[in-house]
Formats: structure tokens, sequence, C-alpha cells
């Protein structure tokens, strides 16, 4: 064992030693936040729904677009780490574990919205198809009833492919570990032995998952999508959403990495593997989306100003010169103008640069979602009828806790397992030019470990 | 945490978590043996007659079975009654037909209003402070028939006064006389005693005209809100139905001339905007191009001969003069002759604003005479009068403004509430504070009962007997009456009852000719035979021919009428200080105020403004520009009287030069629903008054106004952006 | 036989009064709110008149028009609902709200291009004794569920169930919902569609006849007559 | 000690003021003792549950068992020769409700039946009194289940009472014999053809 593989997990296993006091002060911080957010909902089934600001005609808001958000986040991690993996691409290897568990706790939270929002969260179980005394079955045709079915089965994928490669680092802390601890990633490590039967079995599972979560991803947000795109509302029935919608996931997906790799950075010392070049990439992976959702916007827009549908325009007014004008163009530029401003000029393209324009555009989407369900909801087809919306401390606060829950879960994971996959960085390290999927390299990687 | 959120606090877990428990277990509960048995779940339908205007519609009250907590000697419990569950109108009655207006549907919360009176009470604090204590009623009758003999025994029987705004002044007038008293003052803010001195001029009945719109074919209103508020709207609405769609081939013209756009003129095809106070002339205008034209005979009869100039074809009316005064358009005038006078049956009605300026009465004149010259009066299509069964009645005490000269012992109030709704300038507060003794039956505590030493609250219309004699809306006779639908809630006594007990108990007996006022109200009936009494309770009321003599005839024509000519109306406030005229009127919810009280009505949306729970200014949309005023800031409105704020609405339906609002909010005390809401517009009345009968002219006075701050939240619309346009890009190019 | 409960509005008499708003009120236990919740949208109007103003003074004009809802026969509202709480009763066909297994996703009354469904935002309060007035034919919604206009389903039911007992169909005319019952200028007409010789059958035939955004092809259940002169 | 008790102030007014700020509803208004409302032993009527364990029954279809003023013998009646739809549920022919009946409905025979009874001689003593016999529902469903079943469709129909209430006429005091869910209503009525229309039920 080489004394550099060895100072490797050393820096990479550090997180999981003691902890000072800082670190549980920040989590008591996040963990009362996470605490006022629950009772924030709570609350609200006891008292009801009114505690909120949603209201006639307007009967979804801050909840829905939290929903949409955490969705979108979530298209960060599997998305980005299977893309990179089919391609193989080597600076993937530091990267793909934080994607991935971005996306596995994003899904949690956005999971918890369609429930959060509903009038009687505890009859929640109705959406599920299970056998009844009422003989009754959910609505199929029911958006809603899709919406269950895509974010259960790409959790379940995520979470899969966030595990599978995690096996052989749960074996490694388990071999350097004693008592309790021992035990427990013992059991996590499902009996890891490294024999080259078990990595040729992840490799290949590993291929198939990357596989298959991206249809499946594509196809969450595209359902999402329908949520708004199958209800004739105006600037809701569009054909646009569903490519609208992933591209905007991912985006956002991005950004939320780059976040928390930037943290992780600083906050592990983890410099020497979170290289500039990793940012770089992403970067212009952000780039490129922040054009694509630019085009898209564009698209959508301009079709929708030249149709001139009469409550469709009515709503596009609203929207563009109206009371929603401020947010719009807040969206406008944080989404679009910034990112091109930063990541375009390479001089800017540095790791704040970055960090500064996935800031920004985790904003801007929030705004985006924001800005698609309410103004819409609030000019239907009636002007008799037209309503407005304004938010009420019960959402305000729930909105904060799922951001702080999301902080509080990362942080409690890379508190207990590596952030970053120890045997894919060795793996790394072994042959700088990238790895070719095939089957020579476990043996070799088998080796090393045998 | 301070009290208040720990109060708040406390009450909301309340009613979020534990309002449904009763204490007491359900089967601990104590169950009383019911004296009525109904089908449990079935309902019946009982007749009742609507109490709350003088329209007086037949109701139809859906009655069922339920569990109703009561008080039985001290022991609370449940007992299984019939209670009232809906009111409609009924079918075969000639003024609801079947029909009913937004208020006649929330009458039923009269009954189960939860800050209704349930016993007698007495004033133990100071006068208007509003502390009450029960009081048995035996002591109460004591109490008031001690008052009353002290006063006959001090030969000072002229210190009884009675107001009354209702349904019992015959009742209330007969006792008054014959006790010795004077005759009891009767006031209502919207008065239409102007307008029954007019027709009593013109056609010799001192009553409301009945317009017969279901044959019409062309109507002119001169602002008169008949569909909404005034006069009989709900027989109105059902003949305006009939004039538009219920004749197959001809529908009805309707053209309205007002200068704010009332819920009425929205549902005009014509919308005409004259100047305030020359609806007369313009009337006049329209006259005088039929007589130059000779498009009818140039008869105006009785009515016409009360017009200066009307032989001489109205020389003084000349379409361009008219114009001017107006301004409405010479070619507008002529047309609208035309069409008048061609398109017959055609008839115009007249009341509301108009007459509430000070030459309302030359308006009314005007008009009655257009109609005659049309050939409106007493013709299909046309206007009649509701034949009256007579009785015998003392003409109208004096108003409320001599009353303090009397200066009453004792003062006896029913069905009335002036102090909130006369103008300040009349001190009725002061000189009611200034009576040794009031007693109130007022069934909820108003500014007006909170000042009575007594409230003997009576029945709900529901529980009690019920009458009215509807004095238009029908061609044939009508007297509505009544029984109980349903038992007594609490302990309360029909005011009806508790008069003549008085009357009876006193040491020199008042005979009313009746002990019990079923009684009262059967021998009001006998002169139209045996029958009309069991008839009159299988449906609500009896109507139809009168038997010979018993109708109140026409007063004969005074020998040298006076000619009525033009006098433009005078305003109070020089228009170079209040630069606009302010127009009060009475909302489609509440009326004059006397129903603001039901939530039902506090949650309706207004029909023009959408607004509910609040009141508002209205603007036209150029003033308020010019003003710097948006929807819902707050805006300051003073006349010489006084001033008040309330949030702006912006009503393209308003003349430039007027200022609405309505009447209804702004009650200092009047139950939970009602109390410290909006404003009351009455405040910024001047005390104007009509020469000729000495009633309030309520849109006689100027105003000015100004921005007083940004919008406070309190102007609460159902269409909650106030959007006015269906189309909001009406006009856009692009 | 299958009945097709509609309604004509005929917008030549209707007068905007509100007598339809507060019977519906009185009819369907509809809880009021007050001025609070009010100002925050969630007062309930399952039947509201809409006024829309035209022209400028003078010569402006207004137009009323009475909404509730369309009860759609491509009903925008059913399919989005997880759970056929808004669902199409074949009965009837009426467009049904079953408040027992609505879990309050709100996504009906977003579907909904009339905007005539209400949430109820808390638990409905009655100040007693108002609460004898409630109506035992109709329920009382609790919070978290979505309501709105039935076409008084309790009284279509009640009028079948005694046409059943006498052996006979339901008479045109012998159902009418409150709204209907209580208009003065009888501008509410209320029969079953079903049937070709009901007059509401009659009056969707007119040539005055049309709609509620009829391009939207919800095919709405009510007609509006358009008065000559707001044609 | 007395530090516990500051923190719980603390605490308790953190979430007082917490509730107060997330939802601010004015306190409800209570009237004058002499008004209708303060005539009421409870002030107002909600379709909230009285307390948490109350809504986590219905949640759970839990049902208590209700305690009847009397023990009232359905058998002897029945065996008598006395039907339910006569005198005592006579209201279950007409509409939605089959009635309970009143002290005055059991006078009606036993002014003059088995007045020795002790059972009798409480209900006459009661009536004497103006006392009624506040009986317990024994079927019933939850509020938020929301049916509307009415009684005479189903009778016309001939369905046999204990079809929905089991065996009373062998049982003394009337117990709940049969779970009247949703699938118990709708197989009944495809056997029977009638409508499964969710309206039929639920409206």
């Amino acid at each position: 064992m080489s004394a550099n593989e060895d100072r490797l997990s050393a820096t990479l296993l550090r997180p999981l030693g003691r902890s000072g006091v800082l670190w549980y002060a920040f989590v008591a911080f996040l963990g009362t936040i996470v605490a006022a957010g629950l009772f924030a909902w709570f609350f609200q089934m006891w008292r009801g729904f009114g505690v909120t600001g949603i209201r006639w005609p307007v009967y979804w808001g801050f909840l829905i677009t939290d929903f949409v958000f955490w969705i979108g986040i979530s298209h960060a991690g599997t998305l980005i780490s299977a893309i990179l993996r089919l391609v193989n691409a080597g600076w993937r290897r530091p990267v793909t574990r934080c994607a991935e568990v971005i996306t596995a706790f994003a899904l949690m939270i956005g999971g918890l919205f369609p429930i959060i929002h509903l009038g009687k969260p505890w009859l929640f179980f109705w959406l599920v198809p299970y056998p009844n005394q009422r003989l009754i079955w959910p609505n199929f045709r029911s958006p809603l009833v899709w919406d269950f079915f895509a974010i259960s089965t790409y959790l379940t994928g995520s979470l899969l492919f966030l595990f599978l490669p995690m096996i052989p680092d749960f074996a490694l802390v388990r071999d350097r570990s004693t008592g309790m601890t021992k035990k427990i990633y013992g059991l996590l490590a499902l009996g890891w032995r490294g024999t080259t039967g078990q990595w040729h079995r992840l490799e290949v599972a590993m291929q198939i998952m990357a596989i298959a979560i991206i249809p499946v991803a594509v196809s969450v947000h595209t359902i999402v999508s329908f949520d708004f795109s199958m209800a004739p509302v105006p600037m809701w029935h569009s054909t646009i959403f569903g490519p609208y919608f992933v591209a905007g996931a991912i985006f956002s997906g991005i950004a939320g990495l780059i976040i928390a790799m930037a943290a992780l950075r600083s906050v592990l010392k983890l410099h020497e593997y979170l290289q500039p070049i990793h940012f770089e990439n992403l970067g212009k992976l952000l780039l490129t989306m922040s054009l694509l959702w630019g085009y898209f916007t564009f698209n959508e827009r301009l079709t929708t100003w030249y149709g001139n549908g009469t409550s469709e325009i009515l709503t596009f007014q609203v929207t563009q010169g109206g009371t929603f004008a401020p947010l719009f163009w807040t969206m406008v530029l944080v989404n679009f103008v910034l990112p091109i401003v930063i990541l375009g000029i390479r001089r800017f393209r540095t790791i704040t640069g970055c960090v500064i324009a996935s800031i920004g555009v985790v904003i801007g989407m929030w705004l985006e979602r924001y800005l698609i369900v309410v103004p819409s909801l609030a000019h239907k087809y009636l002007p008799y009828s037209w309503g407005t919306y304004s938010p009420r401390p019960t959402e305000i606060l729930i909105t904060v806790a799922t951001f702080a829950a999301m902080i509080l879960l990362y942080t409690l994971f890379a508190k207990f397992i590596p952030i970053i996959s120890i045997w894919e960085m060795r793996a790394g390290e072994h042959h700088a030019e990238p790895v070719l999927a095939g089957t020579q390299e476990p043996h070799r990687l088998g080796e090393t470990h045998a | 945490m301070d009290r208040r959120t720990f109060i708040k606090l406390t009450a909301i877990t309340g009613t979020s978590a534990t309002l449904a428990s009763c204490g007491v277990p359900e089967h601990q509960l104590i169950r009383f043996v019911p004296d009525e048995e109904l089908v449990p779940g079935i309902a019946e339908w009982k007749p009742s007659v609507c109490p709350l205007c003088a329209s007086g519609c037949g109701l139809n009250v859906r009655v069922m079975m339920a569990d109703v907590d009561i008080t039985k000697d001290g022991q609370a419990g449940v007992v299984r009654m019939g209670v009232a569950k809906k009111l409609e109108g009924q079918e075969s009655h000639p003024i609801s037909q079947g029909g009913l207006c937004p208020r006649g549907q929330a009458a039923i919360q009269v009954t189960y209003h939860p800050d209704r009176l349930a016993q007698p009470i007495k004033r133990t604090g100071n006068r208007g402070a509003g502390t009450f204590e029960p009081i048995s009623w035996d002591a109460a009758i004591a109490e008031v028939v001690g008052k009353l003999d002290a006063l006959a025994t001090a030969g000072n029987q002229k210190a009884l006064a009675v107001v009354t705004g209702g349904r019992r002044r015959v009742l209330l007038d007969q006792f008054a006389s014959k006790f010795g008293a004077g005759a009891p003052v009767t006031y209502e803010l919207f008065s239409d005693d102007l307008l029954r001195r007019a027709n009593q001029m013109s056609f010799g009945f001192a009553q409301l005209p009945t317009f017969d719109l279901s044959n019409a074919n062309y109507v002119i209103g001169f602002g008169a809100d008949f569909l909404g508020t005034w006069n009989a709207p709900v027989a109105h609405t059902a003949a305006y139905g009939r004039m538009r769609r219920g004749r197959p081939g001809v529908r009805g013209a309707f053209v309205q001339v007002e200068g704010r756009m009332s819920p009425t003129g929205a549902s005009a095809d014509e919308w005409v905007a004259a100047n305030p106070g020359t609806e007369g002339v313009l009337a006049l205008g329209i006259a005088h191009v039929i007589l130059r034209e000779k498009l009818r005979p140039a008869d105006g009869g009785r009515p016409g001969a009360l017009i200066d100039g009307w032989s001489a074809g109205l020389p003084a009316y000349a379409p361009q003069q008219v114009s001017t005064v107006t301004g409405v358009s010479a070619k507008r005038i002529e047309r609208l002759a035309r069409e008048f006078a061609e398109r017959s049956p055609a008839v115009a009605i007249v009341g509301g604003v108009p007459l509430a300026h000070t030459n309302g009465l030359f308006t009314a004149l005007a008009v009655n005479a257009l109609n005659h010259l049309a050939g409106a009066v007493g013709q299909k299509g046309g206007v009649s009068f509701t034949p009256q069964l007579s009785r015998s009645t003392s003409p109208a005490g004096g108003s409320l403004v001599q009353l303090a000269a009397a200066s009453p012992q004792v003062l006896i109030l029913d069905e009335t509430n002036p102090v909130f709704s006369a103008p300040k300038a009349w001190k009725v507060r002061e000189t009611f504070q200034a009576v040794p003794f009031i007693v109130s039956f007022a069934s909820f505590i108003d500014e007006t009962s909170v000042l009575a030493d007594l409230i003997l609250p009576d029945h709900s219309f529901l529980e009690g007997w019920i009458d009215a004699a509807p004095e238009s809306g029908s061609a044939q006779a009508v007297i509505s009456v009544a029984g109980p639908a349903m038992k007594p809630l609490f302990q309360t006594r029909a005011a009806g009852d508790v008069i003549l007990q008085v009357a009876g108990k006193l040491q020199k007996p008042v005979d009313l000719g009746a002990q019990t006022y079923d009684a009262y109200v059967k021998a009001a009936l006998a002169p139209l035979g045996d029958d009309a009494w069991t008839a009159a309770q299988k449906q609500s009321g009896w109507w139809g021919e009168l038997p010979k003599g018993v109708a109140v005839a026409p007063t004969p024509a005074e020998a040298k009428p006076a000619a009525a000519r033009f006098v433009p109306p005078t305003f109070d406030g020089d228009a170079a200080q209040f630069p606009f005229h302010f127009l009060p009127y009475a909302s489609a919810a509440f009326l004059d105020g006397s129903t603001a009280h039901l939530p039902w009505l506090q949650e309706m949306p207004d029909p023009i403004t959408s607004a509910m729970w609040s009141s508002w200014v209205e603007l036209n949309p150029k003033t308020a520009e010019r003003l710097g005023i948006g929807l819902g800031d707050l805006v300051e409105v003073a006349s010489s009287a006084g001033s008040l704020r309330a949030p702006a609405f912006i009503n393209p339906g308003l003349a430039p030069d007027l200022i609405a609002m309505p009447v209804g909010q702004g009650h200092a005390t009047y139950t939970r629903y009602a109390s410290g809401r909006g404003v009351n517009p009455v405040e910024l009345l001047a005390p104007v008054t009509h020469a000729e009968t000495g009633t309030l002219a309520w849109a006689a006075t100027r105003v000015k106004v100004t921005r007083a701050g940004e919008p406070d939240g309190k102007l609460v619309l159902f269409s909650a952006r106030g959007e006015l346009r269906e189309n909001p890009r009406e006009g856009e190019t692009r | 036989m299958a009945h097709r409960w509609g309604m004509a509005v005929d917008l030549d008499r209707c007068t905007g009064c509100g007598a339809c708003v507060t019977a519906c009120h009185a009819e369907n236990n509809i809880p009021t709110v007050g001025e609070l919740q009010a100002s925050r949208g969630r007062a309930m109007h399952w039947i509201r008149v809409e006024r829309y103003f035209e022209g400028e003074f003078p010569e402006v004009s207004m137009k009323y028009r009475p909404v509730m809802c369309q009860q759609c026969d491509a009903a925008p509202c059913e399919p989005v609902c997880p759970t056929y709480a808004s669902h199409h009763s074949e009965e009837t066909g009426l467009n049904a709200q079953i408040y027992n297994r609505c879990i309050g996703t709100r996504y009906c009354a977003n579907a909904c291009p009339y905007n005539v469904r209400f949430f109820d935002f808390f638990n409905p309060v009655w100040d007693k004794p108002l609460h004898l007035q409630l109506n035992p034919d109709v329920s009382m919604r609790e919070v978290g569920v979505m309501e709105k206009c039935t076409f008084c389903v309790q009284r279509i039911t009640a009028a079948t169930i005694t046409a059943e007992a006498e052996k006979r169909e339901v008479k045109d005319g012998e159902v009418k919902p409150a709204c209907v019952q209580s208009c003065p200028s009888k501008a509410l007409v209320f029969g079953d569609l079903a049937d070709p010789e009901s007059e509401v059958s009659r009056l969707a035939e007119s040539p005055r006849g049309s709609k509620l955004l009829e391009d939207l092809g919800t095919a709405p259940k009510v007609t509006y007559l358009q008065g000559v002169e707001h044609a | 000690m007395r530090y516990s008790t500051v923190l719980v102030c603390i605490v308790a007014s953190i979430a007082g003021a917490g509730c107060g700020w997330l939802d601010d509803r004015p306190a409800p208004v209570d009237g004058a003792a002499y008004t209708a409302s303060g005539q009421l032993s409870n002030a107002r009527l909600t379709t909230a549950h009285e307390t948490f364990g109350g809504a986590v029954n219905e949640y759970f279809r839990v049902g208590s068992k209700p305690q009847q003023p009397i023990e009232f013998p359905h058998n002897t009646h029945v065996e008598k020769g006395l039907a339910c739809t006569e005198y005592c549920h006579e209201a279950v022919t007409k509409g939605p409700q089959a009635g309970l009946p009143s002290v005055n409905t059991c006078l009606i025979c036993h002014a003059a039946i088995a007045t020795d009874k002790p059972r009798i001689q409480q209900i006459t003593q009661m009536s004497e009194k103006g006392i009624d016999l506040n009986w317990q529902r024994v079927y019933g469903y939850g509020h938020s289940a929301h049916v509307r079943f009415n009684h005479a469709p189903h009778i016309r129909a001939n369905v046999e009472c204990a079809t929905c209430h089991g065996d009373i006429a062998h049982q003394t005091v009337a117990q709940r014999n049969v779970d009247l869910n949703m699938g118990y209503c709708v197989n009944c009525h495809r056997e029977k053809k009638a409508p499964n229309d969710c309206l039929t039920c639920h409206y």
C-alpha cells in the first residue's frame, strides 16, 4: 500500500473521526430551523390550510414552487454523474458522489411537498393503488398520480445508484475501524471482500444503473411539468414545458452541485481532490445549460407574445411588465445575463466565480418556478375572478426549513460517509489516462486490494 | 407573550379544536319532551311575511325538526322542535311572485342572530353606555304601565312620544291617540313622503305608484333604483323579467336617467346622465317635444294642470334650453320623446335621488304629467295605485326635529334607528338623551335602542304574527298576514301583544278592540268578509277585489293648484370650497343600514363594486386621476356637516362631479357583525329639508375630496383585483 | 333514465340583484368567513354575479353575468383529480364533488377555467344559534376539502326519490335549485337537457344562446342567453 | 427547579408568540348573557373534532359504545308482535330518518300496559317531569364520511331492516351488528342493480 494511497484515505476519512464544537453548533443551528419548519407544517395541519397565503383563485403557491424547485435540484447528481460515468470523464471521480447525494436528499425533500400541500395530508396514501373495501383505485388519469410513481421510482433508483459505489468504501472503513462502528459499516458493506467477481458485478451494475437512471430522470421532470401543462391554464398549457423543465432542472442541479462542492472543498480541506479544473468543467456545463434555458424561455415567451391569445397575453403582460416584472427581470438577470458574463469569460471562471453564478442560478430557478405557478393562476379567463397572492409566515418558514434540511442532511452524510469515492480516486491515480470502461480495470484494482 | 396574544391564542385554540364540545357528553344532556311531533328529515312549508322592508313579500318557510338548546325552568337541555331552515318567495303572492331579494333570503338570520336579545333588559349604567341587566316580563310591563299612568295622573299625556319606522304604526297610532298623546313620529332616511305628496296632488292618492311593467313596451326611469332597493323591488323585478322576455316577439325597452349608474341603471338599454336635480326638466323637455309634434293628444289632465306653462305647450322647455340645463343633447331628447310617445304603452318612473334634491316635488310632478301625457295613468302597461284598505289613522306626526320642542317624558321606540340614519344636525341623540324614560321593542342593541331604559325584545317575524299592507307593487289590493312559522326560541314577546297588554293594564285602560295582536289583525281584516281571515292563514295574506266602501278614496283636486316651475336645486356648501355633489345611496345589501347586522348580507358582494364587509367612496375615473387617487386609496370626504375617511373605488358609471357612498355601514353598536365597521355617510349630510314635507333632502350636500393615504386594506373586494372590464385590453392596438 | 341536468341564464332578465348568491348560502350551508378571511380571498360564493363595464362616461354601460359551476360534460377538473373526488356522475350528468374523497390537492380548482371551485381553508364556524338554520340535507364541509355548486343535488335527489315512489319520471320544473327558485326575474331556468321537451332544452337551442368560454371545449351545461342590446 | 419553570415559561411564550404569528385570526366574540348566544351552553358550532382523540377515532373508524337511557328490550316488543315501523320508527317509511320514539310514544301503550314494571314506572315519571329519553345512535357515520343515507327508498325496495341492522328482533338493547362500511353498501347496490353513482350517497 503506497504512502500516497494511505494519505488519500487518511484525508478522505478524516471527517469520520471526532469533530469539533463548531460542527455540533452548526448541526444544532440547522436542526432548530428544520424543527421550526416541521412545527409550521404540523401547525398548518392543526389549524387548517388557511394559515398559508393560498387563496381563491391562486390555490398553489410557495409549496408547489418548492416542490418543483427541489425535484429540479435533484437532477444534479444522478443525471450528471450517470452521464459522466458513461462518457467516462476522468475528472468525474471526485465529483460523482457529492452529486448523487444531492439527488437523494433533494428528492426526499421535494417528494414531501405534494404531501405537505394537501388539504388532508393524513390521507396522502389514497394516491397509492392498494386494494381496499371501498373498491376504489386512484385516478390514473391524474398527473399527480404519475408524479407519485415517477418520484418513487427515481428515488429508489438514485438511492441504489448512490449506494452501489459506496460499498467498497464502507468495506474500507470497516477494515480500519473497531467495535460498534466496525459492525455498522460491516453491515453496510454487505460482506464486500473486493474479489474479482464482486468488482465485476459492481462495474456491470453501475453500467446498467447509469444507463437506466437517465430516462427515469428525464421522465420525472417531464411529468412534473405535466402537472402544469395538462391543465387548461394560460401559459401552462404548453408543449415546450417537458424539455423546458428538464433543462431547468439540470441547470439548477449543476448550480447546486457547484455550491456543495465548493463548501466541501473549503470545509473538509479537499483542495487537492476538488481542483479548479472540476469547477472549470462544471462551470462550462452550467454555462451551456444557462444558454439552453435562455433559449427555451425566449421561445416560450416569444410564441406567447406573437400568439396573442387574450388570456395568455394578459398573463404574459403582468409577468413581463406588471406586478411580477421585478421578479421576472431578476430571474433573467441571474439565470442568463450573470452566468454568461461570469462563466463566458475565462478570467472570471474561477471557483469563486462559479459559486457566485451558481448561487444566482439557484435563486433564479426558484423564481422561475414561482413565476410559472402564480401569475397564471392569478389571471385565468374571467377577469372578475382574477386574484393576487402573497405568502404568509407558515409557507415561508417551511421553505426556509427545507434549505436548512438539505444542508443538514448533507453535513451529516459527509460526517459518516466518505464524500469522495476513495476507491474510484485510487483507480484514478493508478492511471493518469482516463479509465476505459471495461473488464480489465477491476482485475488490476482487485489486485491492488488483494 | 403579551396579554392580547395570549387571549387570541387561547381563543383560536378554542375555535380550532374544542368548540364542538358541549362540556357534558352527549348522553348526559337533558332532553325535554317535545310538544310538537314532526316527521324527522321531512320539511313542512309554512306561510310568513318578510319584515325587512315595507313591500311585504309573502314567504314560504321551510320548517324541519331539529334539536334546540333551551333552558326550561333553570335547567339547560335540548328539545326536538320545528325550526325554520329556508325562506322562499311564495308563488301565488302578488308581491313576491315566487322570488325574493337578497335581503329577504337573509331575513332568516334575524331569527337566529347570536346577538339577538333573548329576554327583556333594563339599563344599569349611564344612558348609552350599553350596560343592561335582565328583568322579568311582569316587572318590565309594570314599569311601562307605571310611567304611562304617571303621565295620565299628571294629565300630561301629551308628554308621551312614539317614534316608529314600521309595520305597527297603525297600532301605535291608535294607542297614542286614544291615550291622548300626539301622533307617532315616523322617520326613514330614504323617505318617499315627497313622492306621496306629489302623487296626491297629481292623482289624488298619497301613496307610492304601482307600475305594470309586464305590459310596458318602453320605460324611462328617473333615478329610481326600482329593481334594487326602491319601493317594491321584488314585484318590479318579476315584472321587469316579463317585460324583457315574457312576451314572444315583444321586448320592452328601458332607459334610465341618473348621475350614478345604480344596479337598476346597469340593466338599462340606454343610460342617460343628467345634471343633478334637472331630471324634471328633462321630463318636461320630452313632454315639450311630444306636445310640439302632436305625437299624443295634448291632454295633461290633473297632473298637467299643475305644471307651469303646460297649456302653452311648455315653451320654457324646448330641447335647446333643456339641453343646456340637463347636459343631455337636444337630439337625444327629441329621440327619447319620439320613442316614448310611439312605443306605447310607455311609462316613466321617478323616485330616489331626483326627489332628494330641494326641487324634488317639481321633478315628481313633472314626471307625473309626462305619464299622463303618455296615457299611462291607470292604463295597461302604465302606472296605477294599489287599492288600500282604509284604516283610521291620524296624519303623520311631526318630524324628529320638532320632537325636542315637545320635551317628551316617555318615549316609545319601534323598528327605527334615527340616531344612525338622521343627520347629526338634528341632534336626535341629544333629544333622546334628555327623555326621562325610553322603552324600545328592538330585537337588537343599535345606536338608538342602546339609549333605552327598557328593551322589550319583540318576537322574530317567524315566531309571531306578522302583517303588512303593501302600498304598491300589485294591481289588486294586498294585505300580507301570517301566523307563527315556529315556536319562539327565547323569552321574547310579540311587541303587538305587549302594546295591547300595556294598554289594558293602564289605570284608564285604552281599548284597542283586541287583547292579542292576532285578534287585532283579524279585526282589521273583518271588512273584507269572513273568509278573508281563513284565506289569509293558508297563504301568507289576502288579496283580491276590495268590497265597496272599504277602500281609500282619492282626495279631490285642489281648487287652484300652485303652478310648479323649475327652480334650480339648492345645495349646502359653496361650489368653490366643496366642488362635488354628494350622493349617499341605499346599498343593495343594507338599504338604510337596518340589515347591516346580517352576516350573509355583509359577505354578499356588492353588485357594482363586489365589496364585502366594507364601505367605500366612489369616484369617476377622471376625477380620481385628477386627484391622484387609485383603487383602495384612503380618501377624506368633507362637507360642511363633517368629514370621514374611507377607501376609494373607481366607478366608470359615475358622473365626474359626483361622489357616491353606500349607506349601511359605520354602525357604532349593531351586533358583532356590523359594529365599528366602515363609515356612515349620513354624518356628512347637511340638514337640508323639503319645504313641502319637511323630509330630508339627502342629495343636497356638497363635499370636497382629498387623498388621505395608502390603501389600508379595509376595502375587501370579492373581485380582488377590482377589474372593471371583461377585456382589459379594450381598445388596445398593436 | 339517466338525466343531464342543465341550466339556462337569461342575461336579458338578470338584474344582478344578488338574490341567487344569498339563496345559495342559505340552501347549501356555505360558511360566512368574516372580514379578515374574505380579504384573504377565502370568501365562498358558489354562484357569483360578475359585472363588467363597457365604454367611458357618459357613454357607459354595464352587464351582469351570474357564474356558477358550469357542470361541464368535458370538465377539466375531473381528469386531474387523483382520487376521483371531482368525478362525472353518469346518473345525473353532474360534475360531482365527493367531499369524502377529497384530499385537498386543489388541482381541480387550478384546472377549472371558470374559477368556481372554493376551498375550505379552515373548519367552518357558526355562531350559535345561527347553526339552527343549517340545511340537514346538505353536508357541512370540513377543513381541507374543495367545494362548489352542485346544482342543489340534494333537491334533485329528493325529487328523483319522490318520483320513483310515485312510479313516474321527474316533471320539468319540478326541481329548482335555490338560485333558480329565488330569482325574482326568472332569469335562471333549470331542467333536464336529456328531455328534449324541457324548457331548458328549448332555451339551449335559442339563437341568443351561447356557452361561457365555449372555445375551451369544456362543453358546459349552462347556456347564457344574450340580451339583444348586449349581444 | 426554578430554572426549569423559567425555561418552560420561555418556551411556552415563544410557542405562543409563534402561533399568534402564524395564525392571526381575531379572537371570536361572545354575546352578552341576555342575548341568544349568551343563553347557550356553548357559543359556536364547528366541524372541528372536539379532541385530537376524537379525530383519531374517526380516522380509524373507532366508534364508542352508546349508553342508552333505559335498557329497551327490542326482543319482547317484537315477540308481542309490534313491527319496527309502527309507532317507534314509523318515519322510516316516509323519509331519510327512521326516527326515535319519545316517552309520549312509549306511553301510547304503556299508559295501560305493564305499568307495574320498574322501567315503565321510570319512563312514566320522566314524562311527568317533562324529561324525554335521550337515545344514542347505534349506527351512523363519521362526519367526514359525508354519507347521506335515506331509509324510505330502501324500505320501498323491500330491504329487510335486518339486512343492515342485524337480528335486533332477538336482542334487548340494540347493538351494532353489521359493519356498514362502503364496501358493504356498494356490494348490495351491485347485487340489487341499484345505482352505484358516487352522488347516490355522497353529497
